[in-house]
């Protein structure tokens, strides 16, 4: 059998496995066929990334489902340097976040279930990167989606489970209606599903417009954006970002993964995969900048005041995505999935350190009753440093590497690089704020919380401890491929990506770069300094400022009211139209009125036509009788004329 | 000669005089009668066009439809009878226990 | 002309044996009005040159299926039934569509045109007999049908065993 | 004394067969106690009928009985139907009290009366098989002869049947007179010749495409189908609702195809007219249904609705696109009379509510055979759905298939309220079932094969 084909379908088949037999004869045996698969996925993922170094390129059909015509649904795959460096963070992260659930998940009724749906996951996510047609990514698109909602109303008896399931899923819907449209709009104007096909032909499309309520729009902007929302939905960019913070809910591990990861970034690599067609409009590129930088601040200021451990790291992770973001929009599509690769590990460290340490506290996510963990969870605290300091860009870590090379890319990217540039750096100087922050008030100090949490404290099973040494690992050294020139190195991966994803020509000087770094650099270790004084030396500090600047802490707390304001403008106009008009229209019954009004009509007139049916033979042989008739007296009529 | 015509119009006329039988009684044993009509006027016609086309095939095939029948009628009282042990109706307005 | 008065009784006769088959309240009096017709048909086929065909009618049907149709009856309640509704409440609307398919039907076959003439001319089945020329094209050119129809005749007998038999 | 040649026996050989091993079951009837023997040999019977099939191509018995690609195709679907309802039964008539061991010589008596009407080239032969395949099957509908639904089923299907089939005769006798033939290539070339459409033809013609449209249920003359479907043994409904639809659809398309070619756009009229009124009656009085088996059987008249769209545009494509889907259709329906069965109490859609928490497998193969019907991919209805209406676009008719489209988004609704039944509502009881060797065995067969040809439906298509 295909090697390739094998990646996505052994987490298949351990997911058909668990969730046919879980129930009943696998029981909590249920991990060792999800792991054993996605170590099948990933040992076969490294040797296909070997081979993508030697410079070998994959792109072939292996199934054609329905050929009609131009219209060709398929399954390929095409595994280039941007789907092997995929397969691998998907691979990895995956098959750590099944070794860590063994021991998070350990005892939960649904053990069989959990194991089946991240299976699941990881196949729809494979299926989604490796993918050489738009469907297919379409496909894997709404896969992942749907896993992702199974996975965070997981625990579907917790209200504000289920509840923020349906949220991800409707907020998404709005993302993903316009992605819809722009697949559509592509296999219209191009005739062509294949990435290959579409970007030979999409150079024809240069130039014409596109006539929309008497506005002429260029076609290209039109379709980058449509794209562009459906990346915004599922990579939780302003203004569809809300979602993401509630998606918490859902178990620590499935956070890591999917929320953290892998599926958030979905958003990045569609847009860097769809390079050739972003690259062609220049006012595309600049929203998708605008729109990352603009994210990326916003969420790391929301990130300041939040006491939620978790919550705080989703903002991150929307912060971050928006630095992605950035690095695409300003060209750097290389620069941006770089990110996305060292993010991937230093952000699942994070969340899977969150998780240990509400292992730790029985479910306690409230930053402000912890304090002096270090000493109880070493393991815990050490890896959660590490992935903190990554994060913050502190330099030979990780973080650093990627994030400075969006920076300097984005520097040399003319004003509007400029004006990122800048908001790029204040995000990395609240980004260390924010990340120590945790530390300090979570690890450092005295216990706050209560004595029973406090005698039940312990470091976590090897099972997830030994996860985050590896992800450790990973958030330090994951950098290492793209140590830039100026610092000595050959910046490996921005040559490995740019035959994919191209390379913006610099020719700045290293001092430039060198100021650049340095401001940077600066920048996180400030963050880290003041966070240190406000958390550590003077902890009524941040009390006073709180009271001081009263209103912009509270804007900040409730997230610039942004839920508030999805509910004053959407929600509660609808329920308004819904119980003021509608109720008038269709007599109280909203419902009936809006899903089930025309299916009611059908059904009154089926409930009529049934009382032809009387169940008496004669009126049986009558309707076949009158049948014939009709039919014989229009054919002898229109014979005869 | 009688013209062909003819047979064509009584076989027609019995038809639909079985037809109609079939559609107004209520007693399922007329029904099955006037079924025995209707496959009785398709014998005269296919009789009548044996004869007048010189050709043997319609009284093959009428000698066919006679055994079928027979078959029919057969299976049709079996019915019946089945259903008359289980409640006492002939009458098809007093089988109609499924509708809608 | 004679031949044609002929046809004209039986014509007559059977259409008026048909009617009455179909409104007799008694069905024992549909029966023997059948009985009555069946022996009209094959009266009708011996005119055609049908003679074996004439037989098989008056002891298949006559003899078989209206002994059946009598048995039957014979599980009814008669008396209920003669003072039962005969007809359906819609009967009107049956009649006139039986009337209206009948004046379709008439206008269709007034343009009726017969096909070619074949082989077996009266003379030719009169030199071999009917009966021994049914039988030879019987037996060999629908031999298939022939078994068929066999088939059907078997499982006429397992369907009136299954259904009507007595069983533990 | 003529020398007549013994016929050509080869192209029969499958037929013969069948009718030899449904003979000798109703003697091993009397042997064997146990009944599980007699459906052993039924499915046997089957197997090597299927294995003869490819290799008998041909013509016999004086051109009365063809056998080629088409009708192998149709007697694959009748193997299949067969033996599905084979397994399906075994269990289920002992719970009925419906055990003879007639009953299965009689479900393979029906199949070589469906046999016979694929493969007639006369129209005495499509006769006869029609009404081999008639007689037997009014027998299954009445064979739980104590049951008060049962008797009406049976009372009902006879006599309606028995009236279609005066129909037939009548039309056939008229094409007889007008042309002195009953074979079909034989009327075709007769009919060649006359440039204008003759009214007797026509209404020959309607007579006929009346008595076919009655087997394969198409308003308006579907109205025997939802009672008989209701009262008839499910395991029966099961086999009705596939093997004498297949055999009215592969007359139809001999008989129209080859004998009414000349007058082809009249019958395409009417066909058009007949699948919109029969999509359309099917589709909503579905809705309002509240038993599952009559659910079904609206639903299978709205299916003969859509596969009759594959026999008006006339091309080779959307001709094998109806018969693909009636193979289709015929996994996945019998696989839902499989749920149906398989539940103790499974027949009122009331039944289904929280069947998802009692039994969850149970429930997700309901939910797939569900969403095969509904046309969801990626299982085979989704495939037969597209593979048909493709066809009929391309064939001019994208105005139909528009319609077809809207009634069958109309069907997810009825169709998905079963699944909603399952997962969406609470449980009031704990759903019994009684499983057994052969009706697990044909689930697993029924939903491998949707999702096979869901998935690959290369296997089915070209």
């Amino acid at each position: 059998m295909d090697k390739y084909l094998l990646i996505p379908l052994l987490p298949l088949i351990a997911f058909t496995i668990n969730i046919i037999f879980g129930k009943g004869i696998i029981k909590e045996r249920a991990h060792w066929i999800a792991i054993l698969a996605v170590l099948g996925s990933f040992a076969i993922a490294v040797s296909t990334l070997i081979e993508v170094l030697n410079g070998k390129t994959i792109n072939y059909d292996v199934y054609s489902w329905i050929v009609s015509g131009s219209f060709k649904v398929t399954v390929g795959f095409l595994i280039d340097q941007l789907t092997a460096i995929m397969l691998i963070v998907v691979t990895s992260v995956s098959l750590l976040v099944h070794i860590y659930s063994v021991g998070y998940m350990h005892g939960d009724k649904g053990y069989y279930r959990f194991f089946a749906y991240l299976s699941l996951f990881t196949f729809s996510m494979l299926m989604l990167v490796m993918g050489n047609n738009l469907l297919q990514l379409y496909f894997g698109w709404e896969a992942v989606g749907l896993c992702s909602y199974f996975l965070i109303g997981f625990w579907y008896e917790k209200k504000s489970a289920s509840d923020a399931g349906k949220k991800a899923f409707i907020v998404n819907r709005f993302g993903d209606f316009g992605f819809g449209i722009g697949v559509i709009m592509i296999f219209l104007t191009l005739g062509a599903l294949h990435y290959t096909d579409i970007f030979a032909k999409v150079g024809t499309l240069q130039g014409q417009t596109i006539n929309i309520l008497g506005y002429n729009i260029d076609l290209i902007t039109l379709i980058a954006l449509l794209l562009f929302c459906g990346a915004v939905g599922k990579s939780a960019q302003i203004p569809l970002h809300v979602w993401l913070p509630d998606a918490m809910e859902g178990p620590t591990p499935v956070s890591a993964l999917i929320h953290a990861a892998t599926m958030v970034t979905a958003g990045v690599f569609m847009v860097a995969r769809f390079n050739p067609i972003f690259s062609l409009s220049e006012t595309a590129m600049n929203v998708v900048a605008l729109t990352g930088a603009i994210t990326s601040l916003f969420a790391a200021t929301i990130a300041l005041v939040q006491n939620d451990i978790k919550r705080i790291v989703a903002y991150s992770t929307v912060s971050q995505l928006g630095y992605m973001f950035l690095a695409c929009g300003v060209g750097a599509y290389g620069a941006g999935v770089f990110h996305l690769y060292t993010h991937a590990y230093f952000k699942a460290l994070l969340f899977l350190g969150a998780g240990s340490v509400m292992h730790a506290m029985a479910g306690e996510l409230d930053i402000q009753k912890m304090g002096g963990l270090k000493k109880h969870m070493p393991v815990t605290y050490w890896t959660f440093l590490i992935a903190s300091l990554s994060i913050a860009g502190i330099p030979g870590l990780a973080g650093f590497f990627s994030k400075d090379e969006i920076l300097w890319l984005a520097y040399n990217h003319g004003t509007i690089g400029k004006i990122v540039w800048l908001m790029g750096t204040a995000v990395a100087a609240l980004t260390a704020f924010y990340s120590f922050r945790i530390i300090f008030m979570a690890f450092h100090g005295k216990f706050r919380g209560t004595h029973e949490q406090e005698h039940h404290l312990h470091e976590s099973p090897k099972a997830m401890t030994i996860p985050l040494i590896i992800l450790a690992i990973g958030a330090i050294s994951a950098g290492w491929v793209g140590i830039p020139a100026a610092l000595g190195g050959s910046n490996a991966i921005a040559h490995f990506f740019e035959p994919v994803l191209g390379h913006p020509h610099v020719t700045a000087a290293h001092e430039e770069e060198f100021m650049v770094m340095s401001i940077s650099i600066v920048a996180a270790i400030g963050g880290i300094f003041v966070s240190w004084i406000f958390y550590s030396l003077k902890p009524e500090i941040p009390k006073t400022l709180a009271a001081k600047f009263k209103g912009i802490y509270t804007t900040l707390w409730n997230k610039y009211y942004v839920d508030e304001l999805y509910g004053f403008i959407i929600v509660r106009p609808t329920k308004w139209i819904a119980s003021n008009i509608l109720v008038a229209v269709t007599d109280g019954k909203i419902i009936e009125g809006i899903v089930n009004g025309v299916p009611q009509a059908i059904r009154n007139f089926g409930e009529r036509l049934r009382k032809l049916q009387t169940g008496h033979l004669q009126h049986y042989a009558v309707s076949m009788a009158i049948g014939l008739f009709v039919i014989l007296t229009l054919v002898l009529i229109a014979a005869g004329r | 000669m009688v013209p062909l015509d003819w047979y064509i119009g009584l076989s027609a006329v019995i038809f639909v005089i079985g037809v109609v039988g079939f559609i107004i009684r209520r007693n399922i044993l007329i029904m099955l009668m006037s079924v025995e009509l209707m496959l009785n006027s398709v014998n005269i016609s296919l009789v009548a066009f044996s004869h007048y086309l010189q050709d043997l095939r319609g009284q093959i095939f009428v000698f066919f439809i006679i055994t079928v029948a027979a078959a029919e009628a057969a299976i049709g009282l079996a019915i019946l009878v089945a259903l008359f042990k289980n409640k006492a109706a002939v009458h098809t307005d007093e089988i109609t226990e499924m509708k809608g | 002309m004679l031949p044609n008065l002929f046809f004209g009784y039986f014509a007559i006769v059977m259409v008026v044996l048909s009617l009455l088959i179909i409104t007799r309240r008694n069905p024992v009096h549909s029966v023997l009005w059948m009985l009555v017709l069946f022996f009209h048909i094959a009266g009708l086929y011996l005119f055609l040159n049908a003679e074996f065909l004439a037989a098989v009618q008056v002891i298949l049907y006559a003899g078989a299926i209206l002994v059946l149709f009598l048995f039957v009856i014979m599980m009814l309640n008669l008396k209920e039934e003669i003072t039962a509704e005969r007809f359906i409440g819609e009967w009107p609307i049956g009649v006139a569509l039986g009337i209206s398919i009948i004046m379709l039907v008439y206008f269709a076959l007034s343009k009726f045109i017969q096909g070619p003439v074949g082989q077996y001319t009266i003379e030719a089945i009169n030199k071999e007999t009917h009966t021994k020329t049914i039988g030879r094209v019987l037996y060999t050119e629908y031999l298939f049908p022939f078994e068929i129809a066999s088939l059907i005749l078997l499982i006429a007998i397992v369907g009136a065993i299954v259904l009507a038999k007595k069983r533990g | 004394m003529m020398n007549i040649p013994f016929p050509d026996l080869r192209p029969v050989t499958p037929e013969i067969i069948m009718t030899i091993s449904a003979t000798v079951l109703l003697i091993l009837e009397l042997i064997f106690k146990n009944k599980g023997v007699l459906a052993f040999i039924a499915v046997a019977t089957a197997a090597v009928v299927l294995y003869t099939i490819p290799s008998s191509h041909g013509q016999t018995f004086g051109g009365m009985f063809i056998s080629d690609t088409y009708s192998t195709y149709f007697k694959l679907i009748f193997m299949i139907n067969l033996v599905l309802t084979i397994l399906i039964s075994l269990r289920y008539i002992q719970r009925e009290k419906a055990e003879y061991g007639e009953y299965y010589s009689l479900l393979l008596f029906a199949t070589s009366g469906m046999m016979l009407m694929a493969s007639a080239k006369d129209l005495i032969i499509l006769y006869l098989g029609l009404e081999l395949m008639a007689l037997s099957t009014y027998i299954l509908a009445g064979i739980k002869r104590h049951d008060i639904k049962s008797n009406e089923a049976a009372i009902k299907y006879f006599l309606l049947g028995a009236f279609s089939s005066a129909l037939l005769l009548y039309g056939i006798s008229l094409i007889y007179g007008m042309t002195t033939t009953t074979d079909i290539y034989k009327i075709a070339a007769s009919l060649q010749n006359s440039s204008t459409p003759s009214l007797p033809l026509l209404l020959s013609m309607i007579l006929i495409a009346a008595a076919f449209l009655f087997k394969i249920a198409a308003a308006p003359f579907h109205m025997w189908a939802p009672d008989v479907y209701e009262g008839a043994p499910t395991s029966i409904t099961a086999f009705m609702s596939v093997g004498p639809k297949a055999a009215g659809f592969a007359v139809i398309g001999r008989v129209f195809y080859i004998a009414f070619q000349s007058i082809q756009t009249d019958w395409t009229a009417i066909l058009i007219g007949v699948a919109i009124l029969t999509m359309a009656v099917g589709n909503i009085l579905a809705l309002v249904q509240t038993n599952i088996k009559r659910m079904l059987a609206y639903s299978s008249i709205a299916h003969a609705g859509y596969m009759l769209i594959g026999i008006i545009p006339g091309t080779q494509e959307s001709m094998s696109a109806m018969m693909v889907y009636m193979l289709i259709y015929a996994f996945m329906n019998i696989g839902a009379f499989a749920i149906v069965i398989l539940l103790e109490k499974g027949e009122e859609l009331s039944d289904y509510e929280g069947l998802s928490k009692s039994r969850p497998l149970v429930a997700a193969l309901m939910l797939i055979f569900m969403f095969s019907l509904t046309g969801i991919p990626p299982t085979a209805g989704f495939i037969g759905k597209f593979n048909l209406f493709m066809a009929a676009i391309k064939a001019g008719y994208t105005w139909l298939v528009v319609i077809a489209v809207m009634f069958s988004a109309m069907s997810a609704y009825y169709y998905l309220r079963v699944v909603m039944n399952m997962y969406m509502k609470e449980m009031k009881e704990e759903a019994a079932i009684t499983p057994s060797p052969s009706l697990g065995l044909a689930i697993l067969i029924t939903v491998l094969m949707v999702f096979v040809i869901g998935i690959m439906p290369s296997v089915v298509i070209g």
